[in-house]
């Protein structure tokens, strides 16, 4: 097996370097990359658009299509993820501490379960949550990050970032809290279908702006018409419409991360994990 | 031979992705461990990215953002933009999109793995092809 | 663009890439390709492209790498190769 | 501009209907099916009516949110898509009744999730015969893998994650080549719109970085298609799906990268450059021929009627990659008739099959006797899908052989044709076989008690045999149609 790997990689990097001679140089501002398309992206995007990030002018307009799909990749992988792994068996027995003394007692039968109570705290089996330095830090920690998250969602125009980032962040946020406390606090904090939810909610706001757009008689996605539906300044729709479609992104994106993460770290039972 | 180096200093960014694509694909093969090829799977994928970010590089050209779009009143109705100034936006889109569709593989495929060690407890897969064969006989 | 800091770059990507595909331990693969995701941004960056190294930031060296920890959490940290 | 809306229409209705399915997995799973069922309604009505235009008018052109076409994406929809698209549309809609009652029994506690990501491979499909841009149809091929993977992975837990994640690692290989291929096109030409690559494509054909690009991107597409030597994912992924799954990826994924490989040889690099420039087409077609006897030989050894069917795949594949890289009209219009033809077939042969499964739990050689008796609707419809595989006259399948066999004979390529021939063969022993099974080796016993009990029939569930009887009316249609449809849409499209 390792010989025949060998063998097609070296094909494949041989191909490649083969390839390599007829390439343009690097950084050459005339190469056709340069000079076909990209010119009219660079110079006309904030004309047409009033978005001075060029990435977001391109990605959420020139090229929306591309990124309606992106984020329904996105989606599809949390539905994956959900239809794979989630397991709505229940898992036998319960750890519970209590707290004064350290005693840790275990149920081995489901049906019964600890009455709720400030002296009692459920445990997990396999994950022991961090101490008291880690999770004061991560509690002060994560307000801040999801801020920044929320920030830069909604200042993708101006500056790096949009809504996968912001998407992103705003997850690992929550993903953060689940390492640092333990899983249930986020599945508490924020429950399955809640997530689900969100993650149609995220793609259907996307769609929705596109649908919108036809309704106002352009084509899918053609932000320009929206200024005939909404009272806005026409010169400027677009940059909303983006702005629409990135908290869309940003949605779909953050509880995606969110469903994953919990699914592979609970084996899908949702109860305790890493 | 004088000839070849400069076409290696000139292109090296190019010659840098092979060299990672030859690695990421070689784990994807030739590795035995499933999650040793998903990682493998990943720098694979990254280097694609790499060449893309590549193609889109200019000299002398800055990040693409309009300086000064909005600041300064209604300055930038006057401005005149020149396409050398900036990179490429283009690549940068496509791969935008390229790492967020290797993300949500890789969650899909690690949920597979997962899915597999519960069934086979391992992931190694000369273990798991032995368990098959026992299992038939 | 600094080619000397290119080059350190270019060199910590290599070989993070190939630490990362020969290590002994599933969790010490996963962090070695945080930071291979990490220095890779670090490149992009370098060469412009701050939307691409901000997504790879958040998405390579965060996310990715949390869910290869939580999938080696849930298997096992054994491996052959 | 604002034309048709038709094109629109059907990427977003499965898309918006997975997106509610998903919601409504939450709230009210009932009401998920119903929402699919209209969502695909939409797609197959929206396909029809594209098809209708472009029959009417010539190629449409859906420019997304309204950019002229190398600077925004649009659809680009002519005589080959339209068919393909019809195809799709319609075969994801039976498929999708013909599954609601597998589902509701088998998959109860996640069955609108299973709805959304089933729409969710439709939406990815539809897209990627629409698209007329290089980087988007990598994309939608991205989304059509992914839900692949989750829908193979629910089959027999013991083996399908196991196959799902094979078909991961050569999936994501296959798409990255292609991307790599699409990423040296575009440094060479600056542009992503196919037709505009195609435009500037003849300046720089001598490149090598083009010549790498094309290589790149077929050597993508054919592991995507699982051309011989590169299908060892398939046959595993394929049978160890649940078949709901299996019957709509097994026609569906092959076929439309079958369709990308014709697209990108007719409209993005073109005949002169493959055919003149390089000099491959011989080697292709030496693969393809040894694809149809591989494909045969493999299907001879199985004992299990998915397995099988499987193995017809990879020899099917090899009949339209051989007949596109033949070189010539006839072949190529061999070809794209063989696409539609086969999607149909093989997904009349998996309908078959999945009836065959749900009453008898599984589709073991073995377990088939006196199958004719238990189950004789289901098994008319299994013996059109087998005469037609082997391509006897009035089904739709001896056409596109025709057409391949004249083609390959005015190429000069007799090997290609022998193979035909020997695949044809040894499809009627794979299926002779089984009716054997089926028909005469009812065994004494069974005689006996049957005096007194009469034959019992055990025939699927009604909602599981229209489909199979709609679909085995098109076998026929196709077949008796074909001339309509090889002078109306094929040679109207290749000129």
């Amino acid at each position: 097996m390792k010989f025949v790997a060998f063998l097609i990689v070296s094909l494949c990097g041989g191909l490649l370097l083969y390839a390599t001679a007829d390439l343009p140089a690097w950084g050459d501002p005339n190469s056709p990359a340069s000079s076909h398309l990209s010119p009219h992206y660079i110079e006309k995007a904030l004309e047409e658009t009033d978005v001075p990030n060029l990435v977001t002018a391109v990605l959420a307009d020139y090229r929306g299509y591309d990124t309606m799909f992106e984020t329904a990749v996105v989606f599809c992988a949390g539905l994956a993820c959900l239809l794979l792994l989630r397991d709505y068996s229940r898992r036998e027995g319960s750890f519970y501490r209590h707290i004064p003394t350290g005693v840790v007692i275990h149920f081995k039968n489901n049906a019964k379960s600890m009455p709720a109570s400030r002296e009692f705290e459920h445990m997990d089996k396999e994950w022991v949550p961090y101490d008291l330095i880690m999770k004061t830090v991560c509690r002060i920690l994560i307000p801040f990050i999801q801020l920044y998250a929320l920030y830069v969602v909604a200042h993708g125009d101006f500056s790096p970032g949009g809504g996968f980032q912001g998407g992103v962040i705003f997850g690992s946020s929550l993903i953060l809290l689940a390492i640092s406390y333990n899983l249930r606090t986020v599945v508490q904090r924020i429950r399955e279908r809640a997530l689900g939810f969100l993650c149609a909610l995220g793609i259907l706001i996307y769609t929705g702006i596109g649908v919108l757009c036809m309704i106002a008689g352009g084509n899918f996605l053609d932000y320009g018409k929206l200024a005939e539906i909404f009272p806005v300044d026409p010169g400027h729709v677009r940059a909303l419409g983006m702005v629409g479609v990135e908290i869309g992104v940003g949605i779909t994106v953050m509880a995606v991360m969110v469903v994953i993460y919990v699914n592979i770290a609970s084996e899908g039972r949702h109860d305790e994990g890493l | 031979m004088s000839d070849i180096i400069p076409l290696i200093v000139a292109k090296y960014n190019y010659w840098l992705y092979i060299i990672l694509m030859m690695i990421g694909l070689y784990a994807m093969i030739a590795k035995n461990n499933l999650v040793k090829k998903l990682v493998g799977m990943n720098i694979f994928q990254t280097a694609i990215i790499l060449f893309y970010v590549s193609i889109g590089y200019k000299t002398d050209a800055t990040i693409p953002i309009i300086k000064n779009a909005h600041g300064g009143g209604h300055g930038h109705a006057a401005q005149t933009i020149h396409a050398a100034d900036y990179i490429n936006p283009l690549p940068h889109v496509l791969m935008l999109t390229a790492i967020v569709v290797s993300v949500a593989t890789l969650g899909v495929a690690l949920a597979l793995a997962v899915k597999v060690y519960q069934r086979y407890q391992t992931l190694e897969e000369d273990e798991i092809r032995m368990r098959l064969t026992e299992n038939k006989s | 663009m600094h080619w000397q800091i290119d080059l350190i770059i270019l060199t910590f990507i290599i070989f993070c890439a190939v630490g990362a595909i020969t290590v002994r331990d599933l969790l010490s693969t996963a962090i070695l390709f945080g930071a291979y995701s990490f220095m890779m941004c670090l490149l992009w960056a370098v060469m412009g492209a701050v939307d691409v190294a901000f997504t790879e930031a958040s998405v390579g060296a965060g996310v990715s790498t949390v869910f290869f920890v939580a999938a080696v959490f849930r298997t096992s940290r054994r491996t052959k190769d | 501009m604002t034309g048709t809306v038709y094109p629109a229409l059907l990427i977003i209705g499965p898309l918006l209907a997975a997106i509610l399915c998903s919601g409504f997995s939450w709230v009210e799973k009932r009401a998920c099916y119903p929402v699919a069922a209209a969502g695909l309604l939409l797609a197959a009505y929206s396909a029809f009516r594209v098809l209708m235009e472009v029959l009417a008018s010539g190629t449409i052109q859906y420019r997304m949110a309204g950019w002229p076409p190398p600077i925004g994406i649009e659809l680009r929809i002519d005589l080959m898509n339209a068919l393909v698209l019809m195809v799709v549309a319609c075969i994801a809609l039976v498929n999708l009744f013909a599954s609601h009652r597998f589902v509701s029994r088998d998959l109860a506690d996640r069955e609108g999730t299973f709805y959304a990501v089933y729409l969710m491979f439709v939406t990815g499909i539809l897209g990627v015969s629409a698209t007329g841009d290089l980087f988007n149809l990598y994309v939608l091929l991205e989304i059509t893998s992914l839900a692949s993977y989750a829908l193979i992975a629910m089959g027999d837990p013991d083996r399908s994650p196991l196959a799902s994640l094979n078909y991961v690692f050569i999936g994501v290989i296959g798409a990255s080549f292609y991307l790599l291929g699409v990423g040296y096109i575009y440094i060479m030409t600056g542009s992503l719109n196919m037709v505009d690559v195609a435009s500037l494509l003849p300046a720089i054909h001598d490149s090598s970085a083009i010549l790498i690009a094309f290589i790149f991107c077929m050597i993508g597409v054919w592991i995507k298609m699982a051309l011989f030597p590169l299908h060892v994912w398939l046959p595993n992924a394929y049978t160890y799906a649940p078949l709901p799954v299996s019957r709509v990826i097994a026609p569906l994924m092959t076929k439309v990268m079958v369709y990308v490989m014709i697209r990108l040889m007719l409209t993005v690099f073109g005949l002169d450059y493959i055919f003149e420039k390089l000099d491959i087409a011989q080697a292709v077609v030496w693969l393809a021929t040894a694809a149809i006897l591989a494909g045969g030989v493999m299907a001879l050894a199985q004992k299990d009627i998915k397995k099988m069917a499987t193995y017809i795949i990879v020899s099917e594949i090899g009949y339209m990659v051989g007949g596109a890289w033949l070189g010539n009209k006839t072949g190529m219009t061999g070809s794209i008739l063989h696409i539609l033809n086969d999607a149909v077939m093989t997904f009349a042969l998996f309908l078959a099959a999945g009836n065959i499964a749900f009453r008898l739990k599984n589709v073991h050689f073995s377990s088939l006797e006196g199958i004719f008796t238990k189950m004789p609707w289901t098994m008319t419809g299994f013996v059109l899908a087998g005469f037609s595989i082997i391509g006897v006259p009035p089904t739709c399948g001896f056409f596109s052989k025709w057409y391949l066999v004249i083609g390959g004979i005015e190429a000069g390529a007799y090997h290609f044709v022998a193979a035909l021939i020997i695949s044809s063969l040894i499809c009627a022993v794979l299926f002779f076989r089984i009716f054997e099974i089926g028909f005469f080796s009812d065994d004494s016993h069974g005689h006996g008690h049957g005096h007194s009990a009469g034959p019992e029939m055990a025939e699927a569930p009604i909602s599981m045999l229209i489909p199979l009887g709609i679909t085995s009316l098109f076998l026929i249609g196709l077949g008796l149609y074909s001339g309509v449809i090889v002078n109306r849409i094929i040679h109207p499209f290749l000129g």
